[in-house]
């Protein structure tokens, strides 16, 4: 039995599935921004692995993936200042009952 | 550059050096305001009298070329557009009647209250806009200018005017822009067709010389391009957009609105759409011909059962500003001069009127005709001023409104056909209906008694109120007393559209 | 042909990505849903060490595991009294979600496996994957650098650190 | 007097008339008066100078077989229609032109120095608006005189306009008042709809033959009327025709209708009575002697191109015919005063239409009829005398007004002993319209009455009657002003004859109304600047005088002491009576047509329309593109979950599309 590209792309894929339930679900904002962080981790595998499987010689995926992390950092660093100052302001982080700028 | 040695770039010029002038001075500072508003308006009178003067010594120097003060810059080569300018001898009347309408718009806007910077600001955008319309013959810039000067209105209406101005300044806004959206499209059809030959070009006078539009490409422009400029002259059905933007326009917007905006109406669809195209005018010109004939009547009926002063004067002006499109559609010279006096003397005399009512309502607080009367006894200046505009709109002799009516209508019945006949009998007899709503409202506003006693206390004109009517009384005197002054300078320009008509369309002693 | 180690890894790998996955979306404790969202980060970080990207599964475990969810926790515990539950989800989003996924894992799943001969590749060998490589490749112009983007996501970073600071100063 | 002083006789109204009205306010009211007055004399010194110069002057405008001529003395381009068709603003002096220069400088001057006293109180204070009045009276004589001297069609027209504005201002100089107010509008809106069929008529006419110019429509090379020019003029229309007529008839016939707009013919007369509004002195000057007359003065203008199309002249002959007899028989019945004496001028201008109408009888030309324009000359003595005597009676009727602050005659009664010279000068008046010798209009009316039998004993005998009826109604009021009863005095001035002012004018006019029949008209104001040999026709002399005396014995039986006969003859015919009184309900019927079928019927109708149907589609427009856009708003949820929800399904699909598509 060998370890091939398949293998690692199903894990992923469930990752993915799971992250668009619970971003579809969840009310809670900081839930929410868990499930994407979940969407995005299994993003990057999918980077690596395809990279890893398919150019072994070369380093994009790698790269593409650091990046991406390095993003989401700042991503989830930023959204989660934006939640806490939405609780500040409204002792809520339940995002179907911030309705302020609704049109 | 070279272009700045030509006189007609300054028309924009000096209304965009006033928009400085007027960044600097602050809403305290209303004496600054006015002293800026009326350099720049004297600046653009003088210049403008000049430019007759030079285009009468051009022309007396025998050149006959079709425009004069011609020069170009190009702004975007890959498109053609260039910013070309010339002017003829309708384009220079129009111009001297703006800069006059400028100059009485800014007396009747003396005491503009709130925010007097801002409003002297749209007011000269505005301008800009209207000058840089008539001097350009580049099809962009010409449309570049139209919208220059639509879009200040929304802002002059919604913000200083009253009554249902929300509504009002939205509606305007909107019909006028559905009617340019029209107007772009065409102009954009036109550019495309402008040559056989590929060099696509957006000069007026290249594309007329070109004749390159395949004639069934003509048959959709035309209309697009007629209703375009339609909407802006009131042409019915298009015309709802005039009484409540009257109604509700504060003074000087109303004056130069009636005065020049709706003139750009007249002047794009005799400039574009029927010099550019020629065989569908002559094809389609029965149906716009209908549709004015009604606007001539219609309007005129309407305005006799209004009880709104600006209501009347916007049906009026309706009826009036069909007679404009209706003459530029005979097709001769004649009727297409009267159409430019009428202009001219419907300009001058809706300024005037709606100048009048903007006073008077500033003393009254209202405008309804049922709540007034007698004002002759409390107001006896501004009541002659009525008078006087109201009997230039009924067609006096030695007021601009006869000469004007009866080129046109003279014009008009050269033609031979019966249906061209029957419309301008149709169009003629206006002339009654207007006396009947003109000394309506003269009678109910200006004699009889005295309705509201509060109305006795009420003032006269001032000086600057004096200045601005003086100003657009004498011109309708001057128009009205030596109309072949005006005829000369105007009716050669006509030349290049009737030959180009001729081959489609029979004109009589030709 | 794989070491038996590193497939029976690769299945208890696999099989804790996939159940801290669900498990991070449905428990109704938000403090557990972060730790869960730990364990999937870890697995994942392991999976690239896998690979031989022993890098990468630094920084994963570095940023993800350390600076992530670190943050979460303290935004969790600065807006929720611990021990709270979340409200239960109601059937109809609940259904909503699943359908999402499972349409989702459907339509992708298909296109993974009607590629079976790109899929079926193997691991190949290659050189070892040092600093200096990665340093190299990140701050060059050259083909294959990276620089450009390197110093993008640094002007990112700087604009999400005022950003930051903007949002969540007290007025 | 060199004719080219015509000039100042236009010029200086037209300054007056901007001086007043400009710095009129300024100067005290008395000045004002007293200036317009100067300025109307010097113009009427300078009419005088040239009218008689282009009539008893040699070398200037007669050539020398003694044809009087047509002179223009100036005539600059106004307004250029095409190259050829231009419209020329300048003077003409022929034979009518001249007299209506006398005969409206005569009665303007007159009614200049008369509303001295007219529009003062008795203490001989002016009243407000003074200065106004005689700025408008400036504006109107400006605008008269530039009618009558006008050289092409299309200025008569341009002063048509002006004369009307003018009256319009006049009759409604006290604005304050509603029935001036409302009479005012009357009078323009009714004159403005027969000038647009002026207007049209004046369209079709140069349109066939490219021209305004009198010169070349009816003047031939020796100055004078040509038939043969007209002709050739008829003929430039190349015998086009329209519904069966020709074109130039058509035109012809519009053009009449402008002119009794003016003149007040049936059935456009109805503006004229409500007209009495305004001031006396207006009435007497515009109202009746010239104003009115300009329809008169337009036909013989176009008289030639009249004579050959017959059929227009038909129409003008039975319209003036009618009227005559119509206005003549509501004008039995009135009790106001002035409306009497404007029923009156209404029935002698028909006379003067009638007159023009019958002067080419037998539907050939003119010269074929033995006649050769009797009519057209006695139309114009009529129009000459008539100005005079009417100008006269207006006055008096003033005077009378003015003393006793009342138009109805049942205030008046038995004035004779209070105001004798009123009285005489009113009496004057009467013998002269009814036509008594030797009275100015025995003479004028006595040659209507016998161009009337030329054409045909029915016509003759109709004036006649007419005529009759005229000397009734005029004794009628006569007696009833001032005898049929003592005078009740209610204020506390007791009537007398007004101050010199007032006095002066009635007794320069008697006195031409006396002599004003001895003028040599059929020397002077023939149609082609002829001689025109006339002689009295006895019997249509003595038969007319023969009418009017029994009209006069009739009016003298009924009305010159109070009796109880003229009320029972109203009970008796009182349907016949009232109909009369109410002018047979024309004003009724006009109202209707304007308020109910015009106003009610037409403009609130398409007021309503515009508001309701067109504006409404905008606003519909407007409305359903909000309406639109508030219910595809719902999908504007806000919730990211939804977008993402609905993002990744379409993402999904997209690529389960392509994916099919792949493998198809």
């Amino acid at each position: 039995m060998n370890l091939t590209l398949l293998m690692y792309l199903i894990p992923s894929l469930f990752m993915f599935g799971c992250g668009v339930y619970g971003f579809i679900t969840r009310k809670n904002m900081i839930a929410i921004m868990i499930s994407l962080e979940l969407m995005l981790n299994s993003v990057d595998i999918n980077f690596v692995v395809f990279n890893r499987y398919l150019f072994p010689g070369q380093l994009d995926g790698m790269f593409f993936t650091l990046f991406a992390i390095a993003i989401a950092a700042a991503e989830t660093a930023l959204a989660l200042a934006i939640v806490i100052n939405i609780f500040r302001a409204t002792k809520n982080v339940d995002i179907q009952q911030i309705l302020k700028l609704k049109f | 550059m070279e272009i700045f040695s030509n006189p007609l770039i300054y028309f924009v010029i000096i209304p965009m050096l006033t928009l400085l002038g007027l960044a600097f001075c602050n809403n305290r500072g209303i004496r600054a305001i006015r002293t800026v508003a009326v350099v720049g308006a004297v600046a653009l009178v003088a210049l403008a009298v000049y430019l007759v003067c030079l285009f009468l010594q051009a022309r007396g120097a025998g050149d006959t070329s079709e425009m004069i003060l011609q020069s170009k810059v190009t702004w975007y080569a890959p498109f053609n557009i260039e910013l070309a300018l010339g002017v003829d001898g309708v384009s220079v009347v129009m111009i001297l009647l703006s800069a006059f309408i400028v100059f009485a718009g800014v007396f009747a806007s003396w005491k503009m209250d709130p925010l007097p910077r801002q409003f002297f600001l749209w007011f000269f955008l505005l301008s800009t806009g209207v000058f840089g319309f008539f001097i350009s013959i580049d099809l962009f810039t010409m449309f570049m200018f139209y919208e220059v000067a639509l879009i200040p209105m929304y802002l002059l209406i919604g913000v200083w005017g009253s009554g249902n101005k929300n509504y009002s300044a939205m509606k305007l806004t909107l019909m006028l822009m559905g009617g340019s959206a029209f107007l772009m499209l065409g102009l954009i059809g036109i550019y495309f067709h402008s040559s056989a030959d590929g060099n696509l070009t957006m000069n007026i006078l290249d594309i007329a010389h070109n004749d390159a539009i395949p004639h069934q490409w003509q048959m959709y422009l035309f209309p697009l391009t007629f209703v375009g400029f339609g909407v802006l002259g009131a042409m019915f059905p298009f015309h709802t957009w005039s009484p409540d933007g009257h109604a509700s326009a504060p003074t000087a917007v109303s004056m130069l609105h009636a005065g020049v905006l709706m003139k750009l109406g007249g002047y794009g669809c005799f400039r574009i759409a029927i010099y550019l195209m020629p065989y569908a005018a002559s094809e389609l010109a029965w149906i716009f011909l209908t549709l004015t004939g009604i606007s001539i009547v219609y309007g005129a009926f309407s305005a006799c059962v209004q009880t709104d002063l600006k209501y009347i004067n916007a049906y009026s002006s309706v009826s009036h500003c069909g007679m404009v499109l209706f003459a530029i559609l005979m097709f001769n010279t004649t009727a297409m001069t009267g159409a430019v006096l009428q202009m001219l003397s419907h300009g001058l005399m809706t300024a005037l009127f709606f100048a009048l009512i903007g006073m008077i309502y500033g003393r009254t607080h209202t405008r309804d005709i049922r709540d007034m009367g007698g004002m002759m006894h409390i107001m006896p200046y501004l009541g002659v001023g009525y008078v006087l505009a109201g009997l230039a709109s009924l067609g006096l002799p030695g007021l601009s409104g006869f000469a004007a009516e009866m080129t046109i209508f003279f014009g008009s019945f050269e033609n031979a056909d019966l249906f061209r006949r029957v419309l301008t009998i149709i169009g003629a007899s206006s002339i009654v209906i207007t006396a009947v709503y003109i000394l309506r409202v003269v009678a109910k506003l200006l004699f009889g008694e005295v309705q509201d006693e509060h109305h006795r206390t009420l003032t006269d004109a001032s000086w600057e109120e004096r200045l601005s009517t003086a100003t657009l009384i004498v011109s309708v005197a001057i128009i009205g007393c030596f109309p072949n002054f005006f005829v000369n300078i105007i009716s050669d320009s006509f030349l290049p559209v009737v030959n180009a008509l001729k081959d489609y369309f029979p004109v009589a002693g030709l | 042909m794989e070491s038996v180690g590193n497939i029976i890894l690769y299945f208890v790998i696999a099989i804790a990505i996939i159940v801290f996955s669900v498990l991070t979306v449905t428990t109704r404790q938000i403090l557990r849903s972060a730790t869960y969202l730990l364990f999937v980060l870890f697995a994942t970080a392991i999976l690239y060490f896998q690979m031989d990207y022993q890098f990468l599964g630094a920084v994963q475990i570095a940023v993800y595991a350390g600076g992530i969810v670190v943050l979460f926790v303290f935004a969790i515990l600065l807006t929720h009294k611990p021990g709270a539950d979340a409200e239960p989800l109601s059937t109809h989003r609940r259904w909503l979600g699943l359908s999402a996924a499972v349409l989702g894992i459907a339509v992708c799943g298909y296109a993974v496996f009607s590629h079976a001969a790109f899929c079926g590749r193997q691991l190949a060998t290659v050189a070892d994957l040092d600093m200096a490589t990665i340093g190299h490749f990140l701050l060059s112009t050259d083909k294959w650098g990276y620089l450009l983007p390197f110093e993008a996501v640094s002007i990112l970073l700087l604009a999400c650190i005022i950003g930051g600071v903007v949002i969540a100063r007290k007025r | 007097m060199p004719l080219s002083y015509t000039i100042a006789v236009i010029a200086i109204p037209l300054f007056m008339f901007l001086f007043l009205g400009l710095a009129g306010v300024k100067m005290s009211r008395k000045l004002t008066g007293v200036l317009g007055v100067l300025g109307m004399a010097v113009t009427t010194v300078i009419a005088y100078g040239v009218a008689l110069t282009y009539f008893f002057g040699t070398g200037q405008g007669q050539i020398a077989d003694g044809v009087r001529q047509a002179v223009t003395v100036f005539n600059p381009d106004w307004l250029s229609f095409t190259d050829t068709l231009v419209v020329r603003m300048g003077i003409l002096l022929d034979p009518i032109a001249a007299m209506m220069l006398i005969v409206v400088c005569t009665v303007s001057f007159m009614v200049h120095l008369y509303s001295l006293g007219y529009m003062s109180d008795h203490d001989g204070n002016p009243e407000e608006g003074f200065q106004r009045y005689y700025a408008f009276l400036a504006l109107f004589t400006f605008s008269m005189l530039g009618l009558v001297v006008a050289t092409n069609l299309f200025q008569i027209f341009v002063f048509f306009e002006m004369v009307g504005v003018s009256s319009y201002l006049l009759i409604g100089f006290y604005y304050s008042s509603p029935a001036a107010n409302h009479a005012s509008k009357k009078a323009f809106i009714v004159t403005r709809l027969a000038d647009l069929f002026f207007l049209l008529g004046i369209m079709i006419l140069s349109y066939y033959t490219g021209t305004f110019d009198f010169n070349q429509l009816v003047f031939g090379s020796n100055g004078a009327n040509d038939m043969a020019v007209a002709q050739s003029a008829i003929a430039s229309a190349g015998g086009a025709t329209f519904l069966g007529c020709s074109v130039t008839a058509w035109a012809l016939t519009f053009i009449f209708i402008g002119g009794a707009g003016k003149s007040a013919m049936y059935p456009l007369h109805i503006w004229l009575p409500d007209a009495m509004e305004g001031p006396t002195p207006v009435s007497a000057l515009i109202h009746a002697a010239t104003m009115v007359v300009a329809g008169v003065f337009l036909v013989a203008r176009l008289f030639p191109l009249y004579v050959i199309e017959q059929g227009a002249m038909e129409i003008i002959c039975v319209v003036g015919a009618f009227t005559a007899f119509y206005a003549a028989a509501i004008a039995c019945v009135q009790s106001d005063i002035k409306r009497a004496l404007a029923f009156s001028t209404i029935s002698q201008i028909a006379f003067m239409m009638t007159s023009l109408a019958v002067s080419s009888a037998d539907g050939a030309l003119i010269e074929i009829h033995g006649g050769t324009g009797l009519g057209y000359m006695a139309s114009m003595f009529h129009l000459f005398t008539h100005a005079m005597f009417k100008a006269l009676l207006f006055l008096c009727a003033g005077a009378i007004i003015h003393a006793v602050h009342s138009n109805e005659n049942d205030k008046m009664h038995g004035l004779h002993k209070f105001m004798p010279i009123t009285s005489i000068a009113f009496l004057i008046g009467c013998l002269a319209i009814a036509g008594i010798p030797p009275f100015a209009g025995f003479w004028s009316k006595d040659e209507i009455l016998v161009a009337a039998y030329h054409k045909g004993f029915f016509w003759g005998l109709w004036m006649s009657m007419v005529a009759g009826m005229t000397a009734f109604y005029m004794f009628r009021i006569y007696f009833l002003i001032f005898f049929w009863k003592k005078h009740e005095v209610h204020t506390h001035h007791a009537p007398k004859d007004q101050p010199w002012t007032m006095t002066l004018p009635l007794i320069i006019l008697a006195a031409v109304s006396v002599v004003a029949g001895f003028v040599p008209a059929h020397d002077l104001v023939t149609w082609n600047g002829h001689h025109l040999h006339t002689q009295l026709d006895w019997t249509v002399a003595g038969s007319s005088v023969a009418i009017a005396l029994v009209g006069i014995l009739l009016a003298y039986k009924l009305y010159f002491k109070e009796n109880d006969l003229p009320e029972r003859m109203k009970n008796a015919a009182s349907g016949l009576w009232t109909a009369a009184y109410h002018r047979f309900y024309m004003d009724e019927l006009y109202q209707f047509i304007t308020h109910k079928v015009i106003f009610q019927g037409i403009c609130v109708p398409i007021a309503w329309f515009d508001r309701h149907i067109i504006d409404g589609f905008f606003n519909m427009l407007a409305n359903a593109t909000g309406s639109a856009s508030f219910a595809i708003r719902r999908l504007q949820s806000g919730s990211v979950q939804s977008y993402v929800y609905i993002y990744l399904v379409g993402a999904l699909a997209l690529a389960a599309v392509t994916m099919v598509c792949v493998l198809i």
